[in-house]
């Protein structure tokens, strides 16, 4: 039941290769993901979103902040293309959601690789069959699928928790578990909301740690926190989200403004 | 290859996952397919009752005697009468069956004894008793042969009343049956549709993180349809297995082998089944497949 | 009081939350209803035919003629027989019918004119045709009336084959109405269950969050029974409608008022709209009540 | 949308009069909660926690830590008798769950007010209709709950959200409304899984002195958390597990032991 994996090391220190060296939303057609004014009103009066722009590059680590309600997981439903704005335009790697037929959508979302905040694991499946979903999705061959599953699931320590069913996992674990399936295809975009939310100090710094390597082989990491702590020390681009509108974007930021 | 097998697999653990619901699916089918077979099988026979009920109704054309003509009938003007009902595509083949006044006198001798035995000769006459394909023609037949005017035929008679009121009867126990059929078909397809329905409802979250983890709507639907199919099949069977078990066991054992009049005889039971299991399986398929098309939309 | 009303606007909210599956579960009970409710329709109203046909067995008691005894039979002789059978509770009321020999000549030109016309004087008998209660007496009742040798009376029949065939048919139509009810019923019980049992399954983590807030038992069952209650209700209700609609506007438009023959009766309306109704509420509360002792226990 | 009552003021100081003077394991029956050796085996070789002991007494302030599957859920889900020990002795509010009747399980658990790591809301009725139902469950007649409802939906900062189903809610919007249901009908005890998780720094701190004011009332506070942050600060009481054991019971601990 140890985890070796994940040790409390010290968080590496900021790699200079992923800055951000572009200003506030300027159209980049090759972006990770680009909001331009989008307003995503649910019903009238609840405007979750008003007029959000910003453009995330490729290979950059982003984080996400903002007061509960501040509309963040919004953010991460209109990517996913779970809902559709209001006003306001969203491309996801060089793709105009609007635009997009419902027929495309699933490969749309094998691309983008989401850590809910709710976990959303199917209920009938064990830890390693719902990682193994993803897998199955695009139609990956079971070699391949019994060779990765065992090895992501070791990576978030789970690896002796392989057969238990969602309902037989503590809060932290099925959070893992949620974690591992939003990358065990290297999709090369990767979202997370509040992956740490449900896990101690310790584990979550190794998340952190795997998230960051995650970053380091390419791949573009959007990440909802309130862990002010993490986000203090990684010192990455930051977006604050208040009542619905981008407060900050910052390159280097905190979690609080200067 | 791969892909079905693992479409086959998936729908598999969706099965076993959901026993519960799978179970109130398959028990549905199989309680609407038992009702649907029950009711074949009973309307079946008594469309065939009232069909062989409807053999009574005959043509009956009396030949001259003595007494009620000139002379009376020749050889020749019954083998004229004869060659002509026998060219009539209406009539039943070896429908047509001659009754001498002897027989006549001894039927009659049968019935009412004592009518006959004061009776100083065979006032009957010779005739012949003209069985059609469908009791709906006997009113046809029989002006068609009176407009012949064939030598040697005194009368052509049916039993007017009786065959009217047969023929109607025999419509309606048709049009019960039929209706019956029909109401249980739809009531049928929309249980099954309402179970399957339930059942998907009760795993719509699961179809939702389904869809949002990438999965394309056939490869939600698959495993789903598959299942439907697998419970549309399965109750079916059962259901057929009951019925069997049914006619040869409860049956027998209620009405001890009423009928072994052969005439009467329900649809086979072979064509009931496989009309039962036809059915079951698309309504299984179908079911899953449009319930879910709601869901699917995330 | 206030507990009532809680009780009640739970059930409320319940209801409007669970559209979707209590919309299925009514429908199923409409369905199984009418079902059963065109059952019960169609069956009674087969069996009063049954009973019907039946009355056309008859015991027929032959006076004696000059011809068949030594004397004719007097008025004394037929005045006895006649306050014997009267006196007799297996005789229908007014089922007593003399036929005078006059009579019956008249009945039998009617059937074959051919055997009357040539008559010298009427060979038949004056006669009783004596309607019992049930066919099944008819037995019973003409071995009495041989055993009391009435003088004047010379034979005492019924059409044995027939009276047998007639109340042999009558069983087997009233076995087959009992079968396909019970059978109806209890495919309507099973599938009542079964689809409250999966729109509860749908909401087991929804009771099993109120037992974990401090709901008791009651407290969660209350809203579900009552649900139950108004989906058997709403269904059996919605199904007599539809009987109803049946019977006053789709009947008579395809089989154009067949019976105004108002010997043969179906079950009245009333009793079956009764019937159905009973049926709905105690399915309903019943098939919640007992499905939800499963998820209770938490 | 703004919600005054909770400020970022600072956690106040240790009030010396919730202190517990007792020694481990001391059976007492005036105890808010008291384990005694409690083993509880979900299956053969997952042991969720192994003969801990330990006595809460009424007015504690108790943190609960530990790593992700170190038992914690599992404690709660003991004391709610939603679960039986496999071995071990449980009393809440004096009473002996072993011997507790069916029949009395829906009164213990009026008496003890819980948020659900998974917040556990019903999903078909408003914040405000789920907060009322733990008052309908115990009788409360209709105008204490049209007065108690609203003030403490207010409390948690969500008076804008009363007639919002679960589904339109945020996820730290879900968890405030099950925060708001486990005290509203002013429990003895109340026990919170990670109450914080989903909430930002600043929701978590009015969350905390909102805890803090409830306690101060009397009632015994049980709260499972990751906030090392909170837990340091505070210096209260500190149960710390370790798979399944218990490992440290400190009178005022922090997060990690010293
Ligand atoms: N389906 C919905 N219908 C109506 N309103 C909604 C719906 N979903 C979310 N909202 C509202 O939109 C706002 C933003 O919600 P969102 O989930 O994006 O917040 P968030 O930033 O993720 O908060 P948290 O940190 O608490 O998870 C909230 O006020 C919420 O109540
Ligand atoms: N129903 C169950 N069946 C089998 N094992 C279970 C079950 N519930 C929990 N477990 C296991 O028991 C251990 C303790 O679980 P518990 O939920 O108590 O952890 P926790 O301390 O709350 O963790 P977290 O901080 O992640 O919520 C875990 O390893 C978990 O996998
Ligand atoms: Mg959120
Ligand atoms: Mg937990």
């Amino acid at each position: 039941m140890t985890e070796p994996e994940i040790t409390d090391t010290a968080i590496p220190p900021l790699s200079v290769a992923q800055e951000n060296e572009n200003g506030r939303a300027v159209p980049v057609a090759g972006a990770a993901v680009m909001f331009d004014s989008v307003t995503k009103v649910y019903e009238p009066g609840v405007t979750a979103l008003s007029d959000v722009s910003f453009v995330i590059e490729k290979g950059e680590f982003v984080f996400v902040v903002g007061a509960s309600g501040s509309g963040k997981s919004t953010m991460i439903r209109l990517i996913l293309k779970e809902l559709d704005p209001t006003s306001g335009r969203i491309i996801v790697g060089g793709r105009d959601l609007s635009r997009l037929r419902r027929s495309k959508i699933p490969q749309l979302r094998r691309n983008v690789g989401c850590v809910f905040q709710d976990f959303k694991l199917l209920p009938n499946r064990t830890a390693a069959e719902n990682v193994a979903y993803a897998l199955k999705v695009q139609g990956e061959n079971q070699n391949s699928i019994r060779r990765k599953v065992p090895e992501v699931l070791s990576l978030v320590g789970l690896s002796h928790k392989m057969n238990s069913l969602p309902d037989e996992l503590s809060g932290g674990e099925q959070q893992r578990v949620s974690i591992a399936r939003a990358f065990v295809n290297h999709p090369p975009l990767l979202i997370c909301d509040e992956p740490t939310g449900n896990l101690d100090p310790d584990t979550s710094v190794g998340i952190m740690q795997l998230l960051y390597r995650i970053n380091r082989s390419g791949t573009t990491i959007l990440m909802v926190t309130h862990d002010r702590e993490m986000v203090d020390k990684m010192r990455r681009r930051v977006l604050a989200l208040s009542e619905g509108k981008l407060e900050r974007d910052e390159r280097r930021g905190g979690y609080v403004g200067e | 290859m791969t892909q079905l097998q693992l479409l086959l697999a998936e729908s598999l653990r969706s099965l076993r996952a959901s026993l519960s619901t799978t179970f109130a699916a398959t028990m549905t089918v199989l309680i609407a397919m038992f009702l649907l077979g029950v009711s074949i099988a009973l309307g079946s026979w008594v469309v065939s009752w009232s069909n062989n009920v409807k053999k009574d109704v005959q043509v009956k054309a009396f030949f001259c005697t003595e007494n009620t003509c000139a002379e009376a009938v020749s050889d020749q003007q019954v083998g004229a009468v004869q060659r002509w009902l026998e060219a009539d595509p209406r009539i039943k083949e070896g429908g047509v069956t001659f009754v001498s006044k002897a027989e006549a006198l001894e039927i009659m001798r049968e019935r009412s004894p004592e009518l006959v035995k004061d009776l100083t000769y065979n006032p009957l006459p010779d005739a012949f008793e003209i069985q059609p394909k469908r009791a709906e023609d006997v009113e046809a037949i029989a002006a068609d042969l009176r407009r012949q005017t064939f030598a040697g035929v005194e009368k052509v008679d049916y039993g007017r009343a009786t065959a009217r009121r047969i023929i109607r009867v025999g419509q309606v126990i048709s049009i019960i049956f039929f209706g019956v059929v029909v109401l249980l078909l739809a009531a049928s397809g929309l249980l099954i549709a309402n179970t399957i329905r339930l059942s998907i409802y009760a795993r719509r979250r699961e179809i939702e993180v389904m869809k949002l983890v990438g999965a394309s709507n056939w490869f939600v639907r698959g495993p789903f349809m598959l299942e439907g199919l697998f419970t549309g099949f399965a109750g079916a069977l059962l259901a057929v297995i009951l019925l069997l078990l049914g006619k040869e066991i409860a049956l027998p054992a209620i009405l001890g082998r009423v009928d072994a009049d052969s005439d009467v005889q329900a649809l086979a039971f072979a064509w009931t089944a496989l009309i039962l299991l036809g059915l079951g399986l698309l309504l299984g398929a179908a079911g899953s497949g449009l319930t879910l098309r709601r869901f699917l939309r995330v």
